[in-house]
C-alpha cells in the first residue's frame, strides 16, 4: 500500500529533532531559540506526515496496514514489525497532535534547559508514536517502557515542588507494573517462538490457567498505566507536580496506553482469561468512577482535581472494553480519543493560569471571568466536554460505552452512569471557584487574558471537541471493521472454549 | 588399619578449626592468616591422602601448587598486614572497620 | 602396622591439638609456634603414608620460609598479648555448632563414619597403594612435563608475590644513609683523597 | 604432545602478554618511578593486542596436555577482561597522580592479574583453575592496597586478602574432595567419571557446593558477597573500576565452564545452589544499596545485584543462558567502565568526592557526562530501550524457559528495587540544585572513556543482533 | 418546508455563534438585533410550518429532515434528524413564539447590563437546543437537546457570575437536571436493548413487542416496558421540576426574569412533559408507569402550590406556580390525556411567560426588588402592567364561564386546566380521582397564591423605600409589546386551540403525533357530571375570595394564621425542607465520603499500604542490610560460612 516507510518515519522523526537539538551549540539565548524552533518544526512535520496516514488509511480494512517489517534481533526471533489498524491509528494522530501543542505552550513558560526540555519531548513523542505502532512484542514493551525515561525527567527538572516525590512515585510505580507484563511477553514468546504480535494473535493457544496468569501481569501494567482504582494514587501526585506541558501527555497519551493496551494484547491473546477476570475489572472501574468523583469534589488543586476526573474517566474505559461488543468497545476507543483531547486540554488551560499566577490552588484563583473572558470560553468548553454534554467530544465516547454496557450488565451501567451527574458536580464546581464570583483578589487584578499565542494551541483542540461531538462518524468509521474483528474474534474464542469444556 | 578415612578426618578437623578460628577469632588478624595456613594444610592433607590411596601422583602435584602458592600468600598477606599496621597502628580484627555499612 | 597405627593416631592428635592452640592461644607467638608443631606432625602423617617428598617440602616451605615469616612479622609489630574479648564467649556456642554440623555433615558425606563405603567407595577399603618408583621420582616425571605449565604459573605467583610484596613495603626513605657500593668502587680519585703538603711540624689545619 | 608448538599457538596471547609485561618490568625497574606513564600506556596497548591475537587468526583447542582450552566462550570472555583491563589502566593515571601513587608496578600488576584471569578463564583442570586463580588474586590483593599510605585502601586490601584467602580455601578443599572422589583434577575426567556414575555422589556434591563457594566468592556472589561493599569502597577508584569489571568476567566465565564442564552432569544439584544465589544477590543488591550514599559503595552493590542476573542465565543451564551470561557480561562491562569514568571526573575544588549526592549538578557543569552517566544508570536499571534492558530480556526469555518462575519474578520485581537508586542518581544530577558545583574538567581520558561507552551503549541499544550473535556464538562451544 | 425547518433551528445556533464569539467585535446593538430578528423569522417560519402540518392532509402530517449521520456503531444508527409532526409544530410555536418575545423584552430589559451579547447569544443558544429537542426524531437528539438547554439554563441562570447564589443556582439546576438525565440516559439504554433502535419510528414499532419483554435490571426480573417508562419519566422529573428533583426550579429564579419566563416557565421545564407526550405510544402501554406519572405529578401540583402560598419573592411565586402547574400536565399525561398536556403546556407558556415578563417588569420599575413585603400599590406605576398580569393570573387560576357558547368562555387556563381536570376524573381509576381531587385543592391553593401575588404587589401602599418609589415607571415599548402579545395569548389561546388540541378536531389535528388511546381519555373528560366541571372553577373562585378577605379586608389575617399555625407555616415556608433534607442526607455525606475517600482511602489506604508502605519497608531492609554489613571480617566469614553451611545442609537432607 505505501511504497515508504511512513510509520517509520513518522515515529522516529522527532528523534531525528532530538539529535538535532543535541548538538546545537553556542550562546544560551541562541540555543534556546534554535532549539525551540527545531521542535516545533520537528513536530509540526510528523503532525503533517501523519496526518496522511489518516488520509491514506483505508477504513473497509480491518487488518494492520502500513506494515513494516524487518528483522532485528533475529538471534532472539525478535523483529522490527510496525503496523496500525483503526485501533491505533487515532492514538498516533493524537500523540503527534498533542507534541507540537506541547512545545507551543512551553514556548514561554519554560525559560531553563529549553535545549533539555525539547529533546525530553521529542524522544517521548518518538516512545509513543512507536508504542502505538509497534507489532512485536519486544519492540512494543521497548517503547512502552522508554516513554517513562523522559516522562521521569520531564516531571522531575520542571515540575513543581514535591517534584521528586511524584517522579519516583510515577516510575516506580508503572515500572513495577511492566516489569510484570515482561515477564508475560516472556512466556508468550515462548510459548510461539517469535515476539510477533500478529503471529501471536494467530497461534497463541494458552491453557486457561495460563491466561490467568499472563492477563494478570498485563493488567498489572495497564492498570497502573491507565490507571485503574486502585493503583491510581500515582496520577495525581504526578499531574499536579509535572510542568503543564508533561501533565498533558500524560493525561493525553500515556494514560491510553493502558487501554490500548487492553485491546492489543489482553484481548486478543488472552481471550477467556478476559471474560474471567472482566467482573473483577467492572468492580475495579466502577470504584473508580464513584470513588473518585467523590474525591475530586474534595480537591483543592486544579490538576489533581482534573486528574482524578481522570480516574474516573478512565474507569469508562475499562468497562467498555471489557464488556466487549462493537458499542461498548467503540466508545472505550472513543472515550480515551475524547479525553487524550479534553483533558490535555484541560491541563493546558490550568497552564495557562499557572504561567500568570505560579500555583494551582484553587483558592488563589476567583472571578477569572472579569479579566480573561477567552480563558473562561475555552474552559468552558472543555468543561463541559469532560463531563459528556452531547455535542461535545465526551458524550460519545461515554453513550456508546453505557449503552453497550447496559445491554450486558445493568449493574455496571447503572452505577458507571453516576458518573453523569458526580463529574459534573466536581467539574462545575471547579469551574464556578475559578472563573465565576467577583475578582476580589489583588493578585489577580492584573491578569492577562490568553495572548494569540495561547489562542492558537486552544483553537485546534476546540474545534476538534466540536467535530468529535457532532461528526464523530470520521472516527468511528475508520476503526470499525478494526473493533469488529477484534469483538468477533473474542467471542469466537470464548465460543470455542465452551464448546471444548463441553466436550469430555 | 589406618585408612582413607582417618586422613580424611583429620583434615576435616583442621579444615573446620581453621574456619571456626577465623570467625571466632577476636585478636589480630595475623592469627587469621595462621587460620588460613592451617586450612590450606588440611587440603594438603586430603590431597596427599587421596593420592597415595589412589596411586596416582597428581594430588600431590597439587599439594605442591598449594605450598607455593600459600608461601606467596603468606608473603603477600604480610606485606599488605605491615602496611595496614603502618597506617593504623593496628591489627586487631574489632579495629578493622572504618569500611563498612 | 600397629606401630604405623599408633604413629598415626600420636602425630594425628598432636596435628589437631596444636591446630585447635593456634587458633586458642592468646599470644599470637605461642600461635605461631604451634602452627610450627602443627605442621611437622602433619608432615609427618604425610611420611606414614609415604609422601616423603611433600613430607619435606611440607616442612622446608612451611616451617622454614612461612612460619619465621610469620614470627618475623609478629615480632616486628610487635603486638601485645590480647585480652580475650568478650565477643569471642558470646560467639563460640553459636559458631561452634555451625562448625561442627558442617564438619559431621562433611564427615558423613564423605562416608569416613563407618558406612561411608557408600561414598569412599573402594578407595575407603583400600591400602595406600604403593608407586614402584619413589615418590620424588614419581613426582619430578610429571612436575616438569606433564605439569609443566603449572609449574611456569606457579613461578609467575611468586614473582606476583614478589613485586606485591616489594611494592607495597619498599619505602626510599630521604634520610637514610645507604652504602652505595658502585658509587664507592667508580669514584675517582680525585674526589676521594686530596694530596695536602703538610709543612713539617705545622700540623693539618 | 603436552608441550607442542600447538600450546604454543594456542597460548600465544598470554605468552605475547607476559613477554611484555616482563619487558616493561625491567624497563620500569631501570628508568624507575618516571617510567611509569610510559608503562601504563604499553601495558593497555599490550592488552589490546593481546585481544587482536586472539582472533588473528583465531584458534581453538586444548594446550598443555588438557589443562588449558581455548574456544569461543573462552575468547570472547577474555575480551571482554582485556578490555575492561586496558580501559580500568588508561583511566587511572589521574586518580593515582593525584593521590601520588602512581608508580609503575600498578599496570604491570593489572596485567600480571589479567594474565591470571586468562589462565581463569581457560583452565581446564582443577589445578590450572586454581593457580590461575592465584595469579589473579595475588595481584588484586595488592592493587587494592596500592595506596598504601590510605587507611581505607590497606583495609580495602587486607579484608580482600583474608576473606579471598578463606575462600580460596574453601575452594581448595572442594577441588581436594572431588579428585578424591573423581579419581582426577581434570575437567574431561570428572566429567566421565560423573556420567559413569563414579566419583560417590554426595562427597562430590559437597566439593562442588565448596567450589561454587569459593568462586561465589569471586563473583561476589550472595552469601559470598560481604568483602564486596568494603573493597570497593575502601580500594582507589580506578582499581575499583577494574573490580568490578575483570575479575567479575574472569569469575564468571570460569563458573560457567565449570559448572556447565565437567559438572554439567549434576546440573541438578548445582542449578538449586545458582538459583538461590542468584535470587539472593539480586535481592540484597537491590535492598542493600538503596540507603548508600558514597556512589562506590552504591556500585558495588549494584554490581552484585547484576551478577544476581547473570547468575540466572546460567542456572537456567540452557544454551541461551549461556548467551544471555555473555549477552549480560558484555553490556556490564561497558556500563560499569562508563560509570566509573564518569566517578572519576568527579572533583570539588580539585579534590576527589565520592559521595552520591556530590553529583549534584553534574547536569549544569556537564551536560555530556550527566547524559552519558544517566544513559549508564537507565541502562543498569534495565529500562527500555537502553541496552541492559537487553540483557535482563534475555536473561529472563532463559529464566522462563528453564521454568524458573519464582526466580524470575523475584528478579523482575527486584529489579524495580534496584531502579529506585539508579533514579536517584539521575534525580542527583538532574534535579537537585548544587550547593557548589563540581569542577569543569578538561577532556582527558576518562570523558573520552564515558562518551565512548554512552556511544556503545546507545548502539547496542539499538542494534542488539551483533552482540547477541557473538553471545550466540560464544555459547555454542558449550553446546556442541 | 425544509428549508423553512432547518432555518427554523439552524437561525438561533447561528446568531448565538455571531453574538457569542464575535460579541467584542460586533457591539452590543448588532448582537441584539441580530439574534432577535432570527428569532422573529423563525417564529414566523413556525408558524407556516405549524399551519402546513397542523391543517394539512393526514400525509403530510409528518416531515423528517434527515441532515446527516451522528454516529454509527453497530447496529446503533443515529443521525442527525428534524422531524416535525403536530407535536412539534406546537412546540415550534410555543419555543420560537415566547422566545422571540424574550429576546424583544430582553433588549429592554437588559439594557443597562454590561453583557447584553453574551445574554442574547446564550438566550439563542437556548432556543437552538430546545428546538433540537422538539424536532428530534430519536432518543439521542432528543437527549442531546436535553442536556443542551440544561447547559444554557445552567449558563443563564449563572448569567450574573458575581453573584454566588447565582453561581450556586446555577450548578445545582445543572446538576439537579443531570440526576434526571441519569435516569434518561438509562431508559434510552433500555429502549435501545429491547427495541434495537433509538429512532421514534422504529421504536414505536416494537412497542407492542415491548410490553410483553421482561427486563433484568439491577438484579430485578421486571417489565420491561414499564421500567423503561420509568426510567424515562426520571429524566422528565428532572427537567420539569417535579418531586423530589423540584428543588432546582425555585433556586434558578436567580437569572435574569427572562430566562426565567422563557426557561423555566414556557419551554424548557415542560420538555419532560413534551416527552411523555412524544413517548405516548409507550406510555400508553406501560400502565403502572403512567400511573406513577399521574401520582408524581398530583402529588407536585399540591405540594408546590403549598409552598407557593407563603413565599414573598415575586418570583419564587411563580416558579412554584410553574412547578404546580406543570404538575397538571402530567397528571394529564399520566392518565392519557396527552392532547389535554399539551394543551395546557401551551396555554400555560403565554400566561405564564406573561406573568414572569410582567413581575420583571414591575422588578424593573421597582430597581430589581423582588420582595413583595416591600410593594404594594405599585399599579400606580405601572398600570399597563397591571392590567396584563390580571390577564395572568387569571389564566392561571382558570377563571372562566363554563357551558358558555358549548366550550364554556374564559382566560386560556380556564380551558386547559378544566380539560386536565376532567380528563382525570374521567379515567374512572382510583390515580385519576386521586389526581382529580389534587388537582381540583391545587386550583383552589392557585387561585389564592396567585391573587395575593397581584393585591400585595399592586394594591394597598407601598412598604419600599421612597427613594425607589420615586423613580418608578411603566417600562419602555420593548419590555411592553411582548407583555401585549403574550396577554393576548393568555386572553385568547384557549378558546381558539381548544378544538384543535382535545376539541371534536383532535384527531384531524394530532395526527398520529400522539398516542391514540388519547382519544377515548378526552372523551371521558367531555363526559363527566357537571359536578366535576364546577368543582375547580368553585375552588379557584374560592380561592379568590379567600386571598381577597386576606390580603385586602383584613391584612392581619395573614400573621395571625402564620402565629396560629406555625409548624404547618414553617413547613409550607420552608418548602417542605426538601432543601435541608437533601443536604443532610446527600451534599453533606457525599462531601464527607470524597474528603474521607481522599485522606483516608487514598492517602492512608492506597499509598499508606501500597507504595509509600513498600517504600518504607524497602527503606528498613536496606537499613537491615547495610547494619548487617558491620564491617568486621569474621562477621563476613561467617556469613561465608553459614552459606556453606546451609547448602551442605541443604543437600546433606535431600540426599538422605
Amino acid at each position: 500500500m505505501s511504497s515508504w516507510p511512513i510509520l517509520s518515519l513518522v515515529t522516529f522523526l522527532p528523534l531525528v529533532g532530538a539529535l538535532f537539538c543535541l548538538v546545537v551549540n553556542g550562546p544560551k539565548d541562541a540555543v534556546d531559540r534554535n532549539c525551540r524552533s527545531a521542535a516545533l518544526v520537528t513536530s509540526v512535520v510528523t503532525f503533517v506526515i501523519s496526518i496522511l496516514l489518516w488520509v491514506r488509511f483505508d477504513p473497509t480494512k480491518a487488518g494492520f496496514q502500513f506494515e513494516e517489517k524487518a528483522d532485528w534481533v533475529p538471534a532472539l526471533n525478535i523483529g522490527y514489525h510496525m503496523g496500525i489498524d483503526g485501533i491505533s491509528l487515532f492514538f498516533v494522530l493524537l500523540s503527534t497532535l498533542l507534541t507540537p501543542l506541547c512545545i507551543l505552550s512551553a514556548w514561554e513558560a519554560v525559560r531553563v534547559r529549553v535545549k533539555e526540555y525539547m529533546i525530553a519531548f521529542l524522544v517521548l513523542e518518538t516512545f509513543m508514536v512507536g508504542m502505538f505502532c509497534a507489532l512485536d512484542l519486544a519492540l512494543f514493551y521497548v517503547f512502552f517502557e522508554g516513554v517513562l525515561i523522559p516522562m521521569f525527567l520531564i516531571i522531575g527538572v520542571w515540575g513543581g515542588p514535591r517534584r521528586i516525590y511524584a517522579a519516583f512515585k510515577f516510575f516506580l510505580y508503572t515500572f513495577l507494573g511492566s516489569v510484570l507484563m515482561l515477564l508475560a511477553i516472556i512466556a508468550i514468546y515462548w510459548q510461539i517462538g517469535t515476539s510477533d504480535l500478529v503471529v501471536a494473535m494467530e497461534k497463541l493457544q494458552l491453557p486457561f490457567i495460563w491466561q490467568c496468569w499472563l492477563f494478570v501481569a498485563f493488567f498489572a501494567s495497564f492498570a497502573v498505566k491507565m490507571p485503574m482504582w486502585p493503583v491510581h494514587t500515582w496520577l495525581p501526585d504526578a499531574h499536579v507536580e509535572a510542568p503543564t506541558a508533561g501533565s498533558v501527555i500524560l493525561a493525553g497519551v500515556l494514560l491510553k496506553m493502558g487501554g490500548y493496551g487492553f485491546l492489543r494484547l489482553s484481548i486478543p491473546l488472552l481471550p477467556e482469561a478476559c471474560q474471567f477476570f472482566a467482573p473483577l475489572i467492572f468492580g475495579l472501574s466502577v470504584v473508580a468512577v464513584i470513588y473518585t468523583s467523590l474525591v475530586a469534589l474534595v480537591q483543592e488543586d486544579m490538576k489533581k482535581l482534573i486528574a482524578y476526573s481522570s480516574v474516573a474517566h478512565m474507569g469508562l474505559v475499562t468497562i467498555g472494553a471489557f464488556i466487549l461488543n462493537m458499542q461498548s468497545v467503540q466508545g472505550s476507543m472513543f472515550q480515551m480519543l475524547s479525553h487524550g483531547i479534553v483533558s490535555a486540554a484541560l491541563f493546558l488551560c490550568v497552564g495557562v493560569v499557572y504561567d500568570r499566577m505560579h500555583t494551582h490552588e484553587i483558592d488563589v484563583f476567583g472571578g477569572l471571568v472579569h479579566r480573561m473572558p477567552r480563558y473562561a470560553f475555552i474552559f468552558m468548553v472543555f468543561t463541559l466536554a469532560s463531563i459528556g454534554l452531547p455535542g461535545l467530544s465526551g458524550f460519545i465516547g461515554e453513550f456508546l460505552v453505557l449503552i453497550g454496557t447496559f445491554k450486558v450488565n445493568t449493574w455496571v451501567a447503572t452505577l458507571a452512569a453516576t458518573g453523569l451527574f458526580l463529574g459534573a458536580a466536581y467539574a462545575l464546581w471547579l469551574y464556578r471557584a475559578i472563573i465565576f464570583g467577583q475578582l476580589t483578589k489583588d493578585s489577580l487584578k492584573g491578569i492577562l487574558d490568553m495572548n494569540m499565542r495561547e489562542v492558537a494551541v486552544f483553537v485546534p483542540l476546540v474545534l476538534l471537541t466540536l467535530w468529535m461531538g457532532v461528526y464523530p462518524s470520521s472516527f468511528l468509521d475508520p476503526m470499525a471493521p478494526s473493533i469488529d474483528k477484534l469483538v468477533g474474534d473474542y467471542q469466537a474464542a470464548i465460543k470455542l472454549a465452551r464448546t471444548a469444556s463441553l466436550m469430555p | 588399619m589406618i585408612g582413607l578415612g582417618q586422613y580424611l578426618f583429620v583434615a576435616g578437623v583442621l579444615f573446620t578449626l581453621g574456619i571456626l578460628g577465623i570467625f571466632l577469632n577476636r585478636k589480630n588478624v595475623i592469627v587469621l592468616l595462621m587460620c588460613v595456613e592451617l586450612m590450606l594444610l588440611a587440603v594438603n592433607i586430603n590431597l596427599v591422602a587421596f593420592s597415595i590411596f589412589q596411586g596416582n601422583v597428581v594430588g600431590q602435584v597439587f599439594a605442591m601448587l598449594v605450598l607455593t602458592v600459600a608461601a606467596a600468600e603468606a608473603a603477600i598477606g604480610l606485606a599488605i598486614l605491615v602496611v595496614y599496621f603502618r597506617n593504623r597502628g593496628t591489627i586487631e580484627v574489632e579495629d578493622i572497620d572504618a569500611l563498612k555499612g | 602396622m600397629l606401630l604405623q597405627a599408633i604413629a598415626f593416631y600420636v602425630f594425628a592428635f598432636v596435628v589437631m591439638a596444636s591446630a585447635a592452640m593456634v587458633v586458642v592461644s592468646r599470644n599470637p607467638v605461642y600461635s605461631v609456634l604451634f602452627l610450627i608443631l602443627a605442621f611437622f606432625n602433619a608432615a609427618a602423617l604425610m611420611l606414614l603414608i609415604g609422601a616423603e617428598f611433600i613430607a619435606m617440602i611440607l616442612i622446608i616451605v612451611y616451617v622454614g620460609a612461612v612460619a619465621v615469616l610469620f614470627l618475623f612479622v609478629v615480632m616486628m609489630l610487635d603486638i601485645n598479648v590480647t585480652r580475650l574479648r568478650e565477643g569471642f564467649l558470646k560467639y563460640l556456642p553459636v559458631g561452634a555448632l555451625i562448625g561442627i554440623v558442617l564438619f559431621c555433615e562433611i564427615m558423613l558425606g564423605l562416608g569416613v563414619f563407618g558406612s561411608g563405603t557408600a561414598t569412599l567407595g573402594e578407595l575407603g577399603k583400600a591400602a595406600p597403594q604403593v608407586v614402584a618408583i619413589t615418590n620424588t621420582r614419581a613426582i619430578g616425571q610429571v612436575l616438569y612435563t606433564q605439569y609443566f605449565y603449572l609449574f611456569q604459573v606457579a613461578g609467575l605467583v611468586l614473582l606476583v608475590a614478589m613485586i606485591g610484596a616489594i611494592v607495597l613495603t619498599l619505602r626510599r626513605r630521604p634520610g637514610v644513609r645507604r652504602q652505595r657500593i658502585s658509587e664507592q668502587l667508580y669514584r675517582p680519585k680525585e674526589q676521594a683523597i686530596t694530596v695536602v703538603k703538610v709543612p713539617t711540624g705545622g700540623g693539618v689545619s | 604432545m603436552i608441550m607442542g608448538l600447538e600450546s604454543w599457538t594456542l597460548a600465544r596471547p598470554e605468552i605475547f602478554l607476559l613477554a611484555v609485561t616482563a619487558l616493561l618490568l625491567i624497563w620500569g625497574v631501570v628508568r624507575g618511578e618516571s617510567a611509569t606513564t610510559f608503562v601504563s600506556l604499553a601495558t593497555s596497548a599490550a592488552l589490546i593486542v593481546t585481544a587482536v591475537l586472539m582472533f588473528a587468526p583465531y584458534r581453538e583447542g586444548t594446550a598443555f596436555g588438557t589443562l588449558f582450552i581455548v574456544d569461543r566462550l573462552t575468547s570472547t570472555m577474555k575480551v571482554l577482561v582485556l578490555v575492561g583491563s586496558a580501559v580500568a589502566i588508561l583511566m587511572s593515571r589521574a586518580y593515582f597522580e593525584d593521590v601520588k601513587a602512581w608508580r609503575f608496578e600498578y599496570p604491570l600488576l593489572v596485567a600480571l592479574a589479567s594474565v591470571g584471569m586468562m589462565l581463569m578463564i581457560s583452565a581446564n583442570d582443577l589445578m590450572a583453575l586454581y593457580v590461575g586463580l592465584e595469579l589473579q588474586s595475588l595481584a588484586l590483593y595488592v592493587v587494592a592496597a596500592f595506596q598504601r599510605d590510605n587507611v581505607r585502601s590497606t583495609e580495602a586490601g587486607l579484608k580482600y586478602f583474608v576473606l579471598g584467602s578463606v575462600a580460596s580455601g574453601m575452594l581448595l578443599f572442594g577441588a581436594s574432595l572431588i579428585y578424591g572422589f573423581c579419581g582426577s583434577t581434570a575437567f574431561v575426567q570428572i566429567s566421565r567419571a560423573l556420567l559413569e556414575g563414579k566419583g560417590g555422589e554426595i562427597g562430590t556434591v559437597i566439593g562442588l557446593v565448596f567450589v561454587v563457594a569459593g568462586l561465589a566468592f569471586k563473583c561476589a556472589a550472595v552469601p559470598f558477597h560481604m568483602w564486596t561493599p568494603d573493597v570497593y569502597e575502601g580500594a582507589p577508584t580506578p582499581v575499583t573500576a577494574l573490580f568490578a569489571v575483570a575479575p567479575k568476567v574472569a569469575a564468571i566465565s570460569l563458573l560457567v565452564s565449570v559448572l556447565m564442564g565437567p559438572f554439567k552432569p549434576l546440573f541438578d544439584q548445582w542449578q538449586q545452589i545458582v538459583v538461590v544465589a542468584a535470587v539472593l544477590s539480586i535481592a540484597w543488591g537491590a535492598f542493600a544499596a538503596i540507603r548508600q550514599t558514597n556512589i562506590k559503595r552504591l556500585m558495588a552493590y549494584s554490581s552484585i545485584n547484576n551478577v544476581g542476573y547473570i547468575l540466572l542465565g546460567l542456572a537456567s543451564g540452557s544454551e541461551k543462558g549461556i548467551q544471555a551470561v555473555v549477552f549480560y557480561l558484555a553490556i556490564y562491562v561497558v556500563m560499569t567502565l562508563g560509570t566509573f569514568a564518569i566517578i572519576l571526573l568527579m572533583k570539588r575544588r580539585g579534590v576527589m568526592v565520592e559521595g552520591v549526592n556530590d553529583l549534584a549538578g553534574l547536569a549544569r557543569s556537564q551536560p555530556m557526562m550527566a547524559l552519558a552517566l544517566l544513559v549508564f544508570m537507565f541502562s543498569l536499571a534495565g529500562v527500555p530501550p537502553l541496552a541492559g534492558f537487553w540483557g535482563k530480556l534475555y536473561v529472563f526469555i532463559a529464566a522462563i524457559e528453564a521454568k524458573l518462575y519464582t526466580a524470575a519474578v523475584i528478579g523482575i520485581l527486584s529489579s524495580v528495587v534496584a531502579s529506585y537508586y539508579y533514579l536517584r542518581i539521575v534525580k542527583v544530577m538532574y534535579f537537585d540544585e548544587p550547593a557548589e558545583m563540581l569542577d569543569r574538567l578538561p577532556f582527558s581520558v576518562n570523558r573520552a572513556v564515558a562518551l565512548a561507552s554512552a556511544v556503545v551503549i546507545a548502539l547496542f541499544s539499538l542494534a542488539p543482533q551483533p552482540l547477541s550473535l557473538a553471545a550466540a556464538a560464544a555459547a555454542k562451544g558449550l553446546f556442541p | 418546508m425544509d428549508l423553512a425547518i432547518k432555518l427554523i433551528v439552524l437561525l438561533p445556533l447561528l446568531a448565538a455563534a455571531i453574538a457569542g464569539l464575535f460579541c467584542r467585535v460586533i457591539g452590543d446593538r448588532p448582537a441584539q438585533i441580530v439574534t432577535t430578528s432570527a428569532l422573529l423569522i423563525a417564529a414566523a417560519l413556525s408558524v407556516f410550518v405549524f399551519v402546513s402540518i397542523g391543517f394539512g392532509p393526514d400525509n403530510a402530517k409528518l416531515v423528517i429532515v434527515k441532515l446527516f449521520t451522528w454516529f454509527d456503531s453497530g447496529t446503533l444508527n443515529v443521525d442527525w434528524t428534524l422531524r416535525v409532526d403536530t407535536l412539534t409544530a406546537v412546540m415550534l410555536i410555543v419555543v420560537t413564539g415566547v422566545s422571540s418575545m424574550v429576546h424583544v423584552y430582553s433588549i429592554g430589559y437588559m439594557a443597562e447590563d454590561p453583557g447584553i451579547p453574551r445574554f442574547m447569544a446564550y438566550l439563542s443558544l437556548f432556543t437552538f437546543f430546545m428546538l433540537m429537542l422538539v424536532t428530534s426524531d430519536n432518543l439521542v437528539q432528543l437527549f442531546f437537546g436535553w442536556e443542551g438547554v440544561g447547559l444554557a439554563s445552567y449558563l443563564l441562570i449563572g448569567f450574573w457570575y458575581d453573584r454566588p447564589s447565582a453561581n450556586a443556582a446555577a450548578i445545582k439546576a445543572f446538576i439537579v437536571n443531570r440526576i434526571g438525565d441519569f435516569g434518561f440516559a438509562l431508559g434510552i439504554f433500555a429502549v435501545w436493548q429491547l427495541s434495537g433502535a433509538v429512532g421514534y419510528n422504529d421504536v414505536f414499532a416494537k412497542a407492542h413487542d415491548m410490553a410483553q419483554m421482561r427486563i433484568h435490571f439491577l438484579g430485578m426480573d421486571l417489565p420491561a416496558l414499564e421500567t423503561a417508562c420509568l426510567l424515562l419519566f426520571v429524566g422528565a422529573m428532572g427537567k420539569s421540576a417535579q418531586l423530589p428533583l423540584h428543588t432546582w426550579l425555585p433556586d434558578a429564579m436567580e437569572g435574569p426574569t427572562p430566562v426565567s419566563a422563557l426557561i423555566h416557565a414556557a419551554t424548557m421545564v415542560t420538555a419532560g412533559v413534551f416527552m411523555v407526550c412524544r413517548l405516548s405510544p409507550l406510555f400508553e402501554l406501560a400502565p403502572t408507569a403512567s400511573a406513577v406519572v399521574t401520582l408524581i405529578g398530583a402529588a407536585t401540583a399540591f405540594f408546590a402550590a403549598t409552598i407557593g402560598l407563603t413565599q414573598f419573592d415575586i418570583k419564587r411565586v411563580v416558579a412554584y406556580s410553574t412547578c404546580s402547574q406543570l404538575g397538571y400536565m402530567f397528571f394529564a399525561a399520566g392518565v392519557g390525556a396527552y392532547p389535554a398536556a399539551m394543551f395546557h403546556l401551551t396555554t400555560h407558556a403565554f400566561f405564564k411567560a406573561l406573568l414572569f415578563l410582567g413581575s420583571g417588569s414591575v422588578i424593573t420599575a421597582l430597581h430589581h426588588e423582588q420582595d413583595m413585603r416591600k410593594m404594594g400599590g405599585v399599579k400606580a406605576k405601572t398600570p399597563q402592567t397591571f392590567y396584563l398580569m390580571w390577564i395572568g393570573t387569571l389564566s392561571l387560576s382558570g377563571i372562566g364561564v363554563p357551558f358558555l357558547l358549548g366550550n364554556g368562555v374564559g382566560f386560556a387556563g380556564f380551558y386547559s386546566k378544566d380539560m386536565m381536570i376532567e380528563s382525570a376524573f374521567g379515567v374512572h381509576t382510583s390515580v385519576g380521582l386521586f389526581a382529580f381531587w389534587m388537582g381540583t385543592i391545587a386550583a383552589f391553593l392557585t387561585a389564592f397564591y396567585s391573587t395575593r401575588l397581584m393585591f400585595l404587589t399592586f394594591y394597598g401602599t407601598y412598604r419600599g423605600d421612597h427613594h425607589t418609589w420615586d423613580h418608578a415607571h411603566e417600562p419602555g415599548p420593548a419590555m411592553m409589546i411582548p407583555l401585549y402579545v403574550l396577554g393576548a395569548g393568555a386572553l385568547l389561546a384557549g378558546a381558539v386551540a381548544f378544538n384543535w388540541f382535545v376539541g371534536h378536531d383532535w384527531l384531524a389535528f394530532w395526527g398520529s403525533s400522539v398516542a391514540k388511546s388519547s382519544g377515548e381519555v378526552l372523551h371521558g373528560g367531555h363526559e363527566v357530571p357537571i359536578w366535576v366541571t364546577l368543582a375547580p372553577l368553585v375552588f379557584a373562585l374560592a380561592g379568590i375570595a379567600l386571598s381577597y378577605t386576606y390580603y385586602m379586608v383584613r391584612p392581619e389575617l395573614p400573621a395571625l394564621t402564620a402565629r396560629r399555625f406555625p409548624g404547618i407555616y414553617d413547613f409550607f415556608y420552608n418548602k417542605w425542607y426538601f432543601d435541608e433534607l437533601y443536604d443532610a442526607v446527600i451534599v453533606q455525606p457525599a462531601w464527607r465520603i470524597g474528603r474521607a475517600f481522599w485522606k483516608k482511602g487514598d492517602g492512608a489506604m492506597i499509598d499508606g499500604l501500597g507504595p509509600d508502605n513498600l517504600a518504607a519497608r524497602a527503606q528498613d531492609m536496606a537499613g537491615i542490610l547495610s547494619r548487617f554489613q558491620s564491617g568486621y571480617l569474621y562477621h563476613y566469614a561467617f556469613v561465608m560460612l553459614v552459606g556453606v553451611a546451609a547448602l551442605v545442609t541443604w543437600f546433606m537432607l535431600r540426599a538422605g
